[in-house]
């Protein structure tokens, strides 16, 4: 299957943009079906970026974050071809992760 | 405008009769509302709220209710001749909005 | 008591029927015995383009955010990372996988399907009848032992949006044959625009030509010219991927109109008259919206 | 009878109503609790139950945010749609730890929660949802110190736009 994320991550002289975009429902719990029942919560609640083992940014998120939810930030210390680790958990347990190259 | 027909919707909907309805009543006027509704069908030109409005009668009429299941129909049947009488009153009038 | 409702019926009547000539736009010409698609096109252009001067010809395409800027930006932020990417991805490979029978949509399509899009809707002189891209993706899919796919999202969404991608800036380059059923295809599309309908009584135009621009609660009105370059598109009142059948049965629900079939006849050749009068107008899709 | 003239959004209208209904029951029904993944922090289940912004401000951080013009909060005036809103902060100050978002309006205020570890550039941007019009709260913490910007965007779905 493929992978429920997406990232780019860019280098700049010593500045790596990161933008990254992950396939989740991030249901709130409070939006109901057609027949009228709630549809239960169920959101990414962290997500984390590791570059060499360090972890470079860490979302804690709640139920308020968009459907297939977006984040940008930047860090330094990376180089080109370096790996950037992408992994999320959510609140039923599920999680996914990838490796992206720092182009 | 769109106020307008509203407004008259609401005029119609104001005529239904109050006095204790049978479920033969019912049945009448919710022949004729179905009846228009079909035109208005045969028109491609149904209102979404004719179509709940119908529904809306047929569950008060299960529920035993036929003063308001039948008071619903006319309802319907008013909003089902509302879409007719658009349909027909636009068959050409469109062209006057084109843009030339 | 039917009796009662008749005399009151009838001046209720003579109200609508009023407020309904009031409404009326009064610059009507008689109109052409014969339709004239091109004249149409031309007007049609020509309308919006006066009637916002500082936007550019090929950025009617991006529907509201042409015409709000701070819209705009919300849509440029989005489009750095854009919510159809999953479904471009999803269709880009449902593209290329052969059906059961080993063939693929790319044996159905001229140039394998890549780069046509603004060729579509066409309409289909054998047949008699316009043919829309997703008409002609279920149609190569039965031909070829498949199930139909259904017409408003998910998969149709996908793959169209992928064709869509292929076809990113060219022109949409819609043809109306000397045919008397293909320019009585486009006038019956043509006429459905401008037909008020729904107990809003609201037509296509009143909305997408008296009003673009325009907010009608928090939304910015799309202008009509070019409205269908971006398709399919995500929608985030959706919350998902949607085709033009789906946008058009929404408008329809949004006037309290009971919505058509997608792809009934009216549908392809309301798509047919709105990708006409756009000819010129690059391919954007897939989109996003609010 | 429902011949409501505002028509267009009515039923959105009553939806909305039903999720604020629902809202009572918070977040107490959910089912698992996750392990958490190899995080360095934990996730701060109690400060996004809060229901109000200062609480969950509180509760995420144990004080109260100061006003500073260091920090930038950029979001629309008018949201094109609640369900998807795209807002971002980037700040000058130096030493910075965290940022969070938090949306006065919405069932319970703290949206999302950034850890800036050393080296991470103290900017983010996201899509977050708004219920309806009402503030929007950024949170720089920097020198371990809160610092604040605040953002009203209007929220009003429904229509016959697009």
């Amino acid at each position: 299957m493929a992978s429920t994320i997406r990232v780019r991550a860019i280098a700049n002289g010593d500045t790596t943009e990161v933008q990254a975009l992950i396939q989740h429902p991030m249901d709130s719990g409070f939006v109901k079906d057609a027949q009228g029942a709630v549809i239960p919560a169920h959101f990414i609640q962290q997500l984390t970026f590791e570059h060499n083992g360090k972890a470079v940014f860490t979302a804690d998120w709640g139920p308020a974050v968009a459907k297939d939810p977006y984040v940008k930030f930047g860090f330094k210390g990376a180089s080109k071809g370096d790996e950037l680790k992408v992994s999320w958990v959510d609140n039923k347990g599920a999680s996914d992760s990838t490796t992206a190259k720092i182009q | 405008m769109r106020r307008l027909v509203l407004a008259a919707s609401l005029l119609i909907a104001a005529a239904a009769p109050a006095p204790a309805a049978s479920e033969a009543d019912f049945k009448t006027a919710y022949a004729a509302a179905e009846a228009a509704e079909n035109e208005a069908g045969s028109l491609r030109n149904q209102w979404i709220t004719t179509e709940t409005t119908l529904k809306a009668a047929r569950k008060q009429a299960d529920a035993g209710d036929f003063d308001a299941a039948t008071a619903t129909a006319k309802e319907a049947e008013a909003l089902a001749k509302a879409s007719i009488f658009q349909a027909t009153s636009e068959k050409d009038r469109w062209k006057d909005a084109e843009i030339h | 008591m039917r009796f009662v409702l008749a005399p009151v019926l009838a001046p209720v009547l003579a109200l609508i029927s009023a407020a309904l000539a009031a409404g009326v736009i009064a610059q009507a010409a008689p109109a052409a015995d014969k339709p004239d698609p091109a004249a149409d096109a031309k007007a049609f252009r020509n309308y919006f383009v006066t009637k916002f001067p500082s936007v550019k010809l090929e950025d009617f395409v991006n529907g509201p955010y042409s015409m709000n800027e701070d819209m705009r930006k919300q849509w440029v932020e989005k489009e750095e990372f854009p919510p159809y990417d999953f479904a471009l991805d999803a269709g880009k490979e449902m593209f290329a996988k052969p059906f059961k029978n080993g063939k693929t949509y790319a044996d159905c399509f001229e140039n394998g399907g890549i780069g046509v899009r603004q060729n579509f809707p066409y309409f289909d002189a054998q047949k008699g009848e316009v043919v829309t891209l997703e008409l002609a993706i279920n149609r190569c899919r039965e031909a070829n032992g498949e199930a139909p796919l259904s017409y408003v999202k998910d998969d149709m969404a996908s793959l169209t949006a992928y064709m869509a991608y292929t076809s990113r800036g060219k022109p949409f380059d819609i043809k109306i044959p000397d045919d008397p059923r293909a320019l009585a295809a486009y006038e019956n599309g043509k006429r459905y625009f401008y037909t008020r309908r729904g107990q809003l009584n609201f037509s296509c135009a009143s909305c997408h030509v008296q009003s673009p621009g325009q907010r009608l609660r928090a939304e910015i009105l799309a202008p009509a010219l070019g409205i269908l370059n971006a398709m399919p598109i995500y929608r985030s009142e959706w919350a998902g991927m949607g085709t033009i059948s789906r946008r058009f049965i929404t408008c329809n629900s949004q006037t309290r109109a009971v919505p058509e079939e997608a792809q009934s006849e009216d549908y392809r050749d309301l798509e047919y008259y709105l990708s006409y009068v756009s000819n010129g107008l690059p391919i954007s899709g897939p989109g996003a919206r609010p | 009878m429902s011949f409501s003239i505002e028509g267009f959004s009515a039923t959105r209208r009553l939806v909305l109503q039903g999720a604020g209904a629902v809202a009572l029951f918070g977040f107490g029904a959910l089912a698992a609790r996750p392990a958490l993944a190899a995080a360095n922090d934990t996730y701060p289940e109690a400060a996004f139950k809060q229901k109000a912004d200062k609480d969950a401000i509180q509760a995420l951080y144990g004080r109260t945010a100061d006003a500073s013009d260091k920090v930038k909060l950029d979001a629309p005036e008018i949201a094109e749609n609640g369900a998807v809103v795209p807002i971002s902060v980037t700040t000058t100050l130096e030493n910075v730890t965290s940022i969070s978002f938090f949306v006065s309006g919405n069932p319970n205020a703290l949206a999302a929660s950034y850890a800036i570890p050393e080296g991470t550039l103290p900017a983010v941007s996201n899509r977050l949802k708004m219920q309806q019009t009402s503030n929007v709260i950024a949170i720089v913490e920097a020198g371990g110190k809160l610092y604040s910007a605040t953002k009203e965007v209007k929220v009003t779905v429904g229509g016959c736009g697009g």
